[in-house]
């Protein structure tokens, strides 16, 4: 992978997010009730915590998907209050949801969001064959999928995006166990160019292995564990 | 947090109780002048009167639509995204919609009047019935869930598409051949033929309505301002409950 | 990453929008019958072939709007029930491009609906049609359509994103809609000759479409970004 | 598991369909401007009360027809979209208790629709109508939307099981329904007394309304079980 | 919980699945190609293999929602090639997806499952207890819950099934590890009192602990492991 993926050299002292005192509110419920917390380049973040913490919450906001109501939030030197725009050309990002168009196959999605963010054939050819979709499945409709099958496809599209900062949500369930493997190879090779990853995950063990750093998200607080 | 909302609590300022009071005074000049000293119209007789509320309605329907406009676009534009244009622009729709709902109401009146009917499929009513519910529309797109800074967005955009109706309401009479009437007061050639009382008690009528229009505006954005007050302190104690969640488990 | 240019972008959205509708056929298979049921209904309904050339034009406009709520709910809700819309979100990629891959899409689906209607109407309702009308027929078509196009997605974005939203569509969309549908019906019935209208007065209209086509162009590229993000 | 009766099942299920309804407004926010689209433009569009009452009837019921597409797609929608059906039919409750739970369901969202589009059309196209008509009406109102309520459950139902097939709805629903349009309007327009048709003539078409809600509530409490099973 | 819960003694040496050579075709694809294989009641049986595996298939075939296109397959006595339907009363499916609505609460969703099945408001109660729903969540509409939060009201309505035979398909994705813990206890308990589990999973550590019998799903045919 080249250069142009990592951290420019300028700004690698710089955290990747910097949170202080965040709030963010779904109509008026705080989700997130002041969470401070930074990831410096380089690092994998497991965000663990119970149901309904706010790890989607945190993970939408940091892709600049959700309006912060208070606090400061930085990510890759955009401010979230200010702008949320800036940040999603370096951010990529993987919900609960595949994000993935049901009548089209799978090759046809990836060409799509492919050419969307620029990614090269060869990349996607890459992407597709690691994730295990190449041959019968590409030429499959999505919604002739199987549930692992789908978030394999979905993690493909992440792939090819090359982004500085990945925030995936889950990203284990549904895969079987090698998808998983296949999954943890490609976040530390993607660290290993320079990308941060921010993750959120209840398959503790296999997170807490795979991650640098752990954060507990709780009552929409984060705190170091 | 209490303590500012003491101290701006109260909506009025001097400044609008002076405007209140000279609202007062035009306005009664309006009523007098209008129900008393202007002759009859020699085909619509006593019915015209209602013109001198019809037709400022209407007009300064069109006024608060423009200055929703413009404080759209102050917001949207400005640098700092100053939540206040967002209340002018909100309070000034509020106004502008009471206008509109009156110009109707005023109108199928008279219409009753002259035509013999309530309403009539007619191009100028039709595209202003079409206005009113485009506001409607922007005040349902205000109520929408999210944050402050996406309702803001959001309405702005509406609001800078919708002012251009207005134009189509002006030039409906134009554009179609309209049982309306036509433009007799803001008409491209200028020379306006009317009894010169009548035309003034007109004009008295607009800037009454214009006072009326601010006056409103003025006090509606300060209750907004409160409301949004009043949304953080109750926040606050919403935060004090998640984060207690979190203790607990 | 990359940058992409905006051709990319809105070929791409534009390709993806047509090829769904080509495996869903939701156009052909749903609207269209709809359609083409008002245009039945009426001759029908009204057997009388002086008032249905009268009313041919308004006929053929009116199902075009009502199809056009369709195929924009339709068109929202297959890039919202997998999260596609955020994703398109998070992607970076310029918006105004999706707006107009999507408006161009919308356009294309409206002529495609709109050729079969317009012979519908000549069909059922015996409309005679010469060579100057056809000119005008088609410039109006088209105009109409694009202009549509483009309103339709510009609100199909707002009230895309978020729970609620969706029943806030026909709200907005009527009243912006209706000057298309006045215009666009006056240049038909020019083109039609109904009511002895000349051709030349539909130019007059077309004028009035393109510029709301305009309008809606420039305004929904500058707008639809901001909107669809919530 | 306890055996649950057929009421229990038939009301949960109307219940569960009418505060959906309550909740996401669908039918106050998303038909009836669309289906009051059709009455205001058309009076726009044949500004003449002469033809207006003439079609008026067929106006109403055209109307209420489009949006019983929309409601049935809406009603199937909130059970597939995130597989309540399946749960439904693995719940082993008995379908043709479902399919009556949700056929009254929605006759009721029918009806409260008609209300409105008939008071609109008295409004507009300024029909009188006297007593007689008025009882007639009321009859011919419930009666069809009946019959509506009970096709449209039963094609949904056909229709929602499996992809593609949702397309297919209008399709089999046009040919089926378009009695109940005949029926319905001729009905309405012997109340509304339209082209001098004396109220007595509607009675008749009241006769096969309620010989079509008949049918299909029989044909579909049989036919529904089977077909939602893919 | 009562005995009308558990299998009935008469039927209680005869297997509660018996599949035998089945094929199941999706269009033209057959998804499960010959699989043979059979539950005993009471037993907690695991399906774990690859994505795509079949495994999701077998679960809704075992249902009775997909018709079975070669072999013999008994479930509960039923014969699904005769009749799918009289299965459905005596079994519990959770499925990729949840079957809620999302504009209820999740009460009202509650009490609509529970009422179709002729639960007790006190069994609701306890499900929703059980499931941690209760409180606020249990006003809540289903479209402002998390995922995890989801995952649990589409559990707590099958709890309140209290079928004979539960079929699940990764019930433990998305929950947290308490919630985890809690279903295992379920389903303990569930089969203490009777029921047989069969259960889809790709948590293989913790399925393998819970499970009593573990089967291979692979391309479509099923083997012991
Ligand atoms: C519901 C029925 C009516 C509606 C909705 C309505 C609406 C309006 C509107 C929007 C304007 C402002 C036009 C502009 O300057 O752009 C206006 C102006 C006016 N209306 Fe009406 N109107 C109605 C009925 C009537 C009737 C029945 C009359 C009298 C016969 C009337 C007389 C006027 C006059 C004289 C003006 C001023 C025209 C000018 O100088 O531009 N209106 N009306
Ligand atoms: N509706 C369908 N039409 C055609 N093929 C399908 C359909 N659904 C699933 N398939 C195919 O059937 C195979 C089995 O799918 P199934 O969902 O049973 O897998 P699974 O074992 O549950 O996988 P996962 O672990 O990913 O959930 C897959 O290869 C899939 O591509
Ligand atoms: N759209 C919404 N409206 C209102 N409340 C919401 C909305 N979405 C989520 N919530 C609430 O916000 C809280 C945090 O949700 P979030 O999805 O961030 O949790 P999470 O940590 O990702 O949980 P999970 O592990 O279940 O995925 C939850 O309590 C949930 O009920
Ligand atoms: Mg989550
Ligand atoms: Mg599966």
């Amino acid at each position: 992978m080249s250069a142009a993926n990592g951290v420019a050299p300028g700004v690698a002292h710089s955290n990747v997010i910097e949170f202080a005192d965040v709030v963010i509110v779904y109509e008026n419920f705080p989700a997130v009730a002041g969470a401070t917390f930074s990831v410096a380049p380089g690092e994998i973040v497991l965000l663990q915590g119970p149901n309904g913490a706010g790890k989607t919450t945190l993970l939408r906001a940091c892709a600049g998907l959700l309006p912060i109501n208070r606090g400061d939030a930085r990510v890759l030197n955009c401010d979230l209050r200010l702008d949320r725009y800036a940040v999603r050309t370096k951010v990529g990002l993987l919900g609960h949801a595949n994000g993935l168009f049901q009548d089209l196959t799978v090759a046809e999605n990836m060409s799509f969001w492919s050419r969307l963010v620029g990614a090269s054939a060869q990349d996607v050819a890459q992407a597709m064959s690691v994730m295990g979709l190449a041959d019968r499945l590409s030429e499959t409709r999505v919604a002739n999928l199987s549930a692992g099958q789908r978030r394999r496809c979905a993690l493909a599209t992440l792939i090819v995006r090359r982004a500085q900062l990945w925030l995936l949500d889950e990203p284990h369930a549904g895969l079987d166990t090698q998808g998983r493997d296949e999954l943890d190879r490609t976040l530390r090779s993607a660290r290993e160019a320079g990308a941060t990853v921010v993750f959120a995950s209840h398959e503790i063990d296999r997170a807490q292995k795979l991650a640098t750093r752990c954060l507990t998200v709780s009552g929409g607080v984060v705190s170091e564990s | 947090m209490s303590l500012v909302l003491q101290k701006t609590s109260p909506t009025g300022t001097r400044a609008t109780r002076v405007i209140g009071v000279v609202t007062i005074l035009v306005m009664a000049w309006v009523v007098v002048s209008g129900l008393i000293f202007t002759p009859q119209d020699v085909v619509q007789g006593e019915s015209v009167r209602i013109m001198y509320v019809h037709v400022p309605s209407a007009w300064i329907a069109y006024l608060a639509f423009i200055v929703t406009a413009v404080a759209s676009a102050g917001w949207l534009f400005g640098k700092k995204h100053s939540m206040g244009f967002d209340r002018f622009a909100g309070a000034s729709a509020e106004v502008g919609v009471m206008f509109m709902a009156i110009t109707l109401i005023t109108g199928s009146l008279w219409g009753r009047l002259t035509w013999g009917e309530f309403w009539q499929w007619d191009p100028r009513l039709t595209t202003t019935a079409f206005l009113f519910v485009t506001y409607l529309g922007y005040l349902a797109v205000r109520r929408l869930e999210g944050s402050k800074e996406q309702r803001a967005r959001r309405s702005a955009v509406v609001a800078m598409l919708a002012v251009l109706e207005i134009p189509l309401v002006h030039f409906s009479v134009v554009l179609w051949r309209s049982l309306h009437q036509g433009a007799t007061v803001l008409n491209p050639s200028g020379d306006v033929k009317m009894d010169g009382l009548m035309l003034f008690t007109l004009f008295s009528g607009v800037v009454g309505f214009t006072l009326v229009f601010v006056w409103l505006v003025l006090h509606r954005q300060r209750t907004m301002l409160l409301v949004d007050i009043a949304n953080s302190q109750g926040l606050d104690a919403a935060i004090a409950t998640r984060r207690a969640e979190g203790v607990a488990s | 990453m990359k940058s992409v240019t905006k051709s990319k972008v809105i070929s791409a959205v534009l390709l993806k929008d047509l090829r769904i509708e080509l495996r869903s056929r939701v156009l052909t298979n749903q609207v269209l019958p709809f359609a083409g049921l008002v245009l039945v209904m009426f001759a029908f309904a009204l057997d009388n072939d002086d008032v249905l050339q009268r009313v041919a034009g308004g006929l053929v406009w009116l199902a075009t709007l009502f199809s056009l709520f369709i195929i924009v709910q339709r068109s929202f809700a297959v890039d919202t029930t997998d999260g596609a819309l955020d994703s398109l979100r998070v992607a970076g990629v310029d918006l105004s491009a999706v707006f107009f891959g999507k408006a161009i899409a919308l356009a294309v689906k409206l002529v495609a609906l709109d050729v079969v209607l317009v012979c519908g109407a000549l069909l059922l309702y015996r409309v005679d049609l010469n060579l100057n009308g056809l000119v005008l027929l088609v410039t109006c078509v088209i105009c109409a359509t694009t202009g549509l196009g483009f309103v339709g997605t510009l609100y199909g974005g707002l009230t895309a994103g978020a729970k609620g939203r969706e029943t806030l569509l026909p709200l907005l969309l009527l009243p912006v809609v209706a000057p298309v549908l006045i215009a666009a019906t006056r240049a038909t019935e020019a083109a039609f000759g109904s009511g002895g209208a000349q051709t030349s007065e539909g130019w007059a209209w077309i004028g009035l479409l393109t510029v709301f086509a305009a309008v809606f162009g420039v305004g929904g590229s500058l707008a639809f970004g901001p909107l669809i993000d919530e």
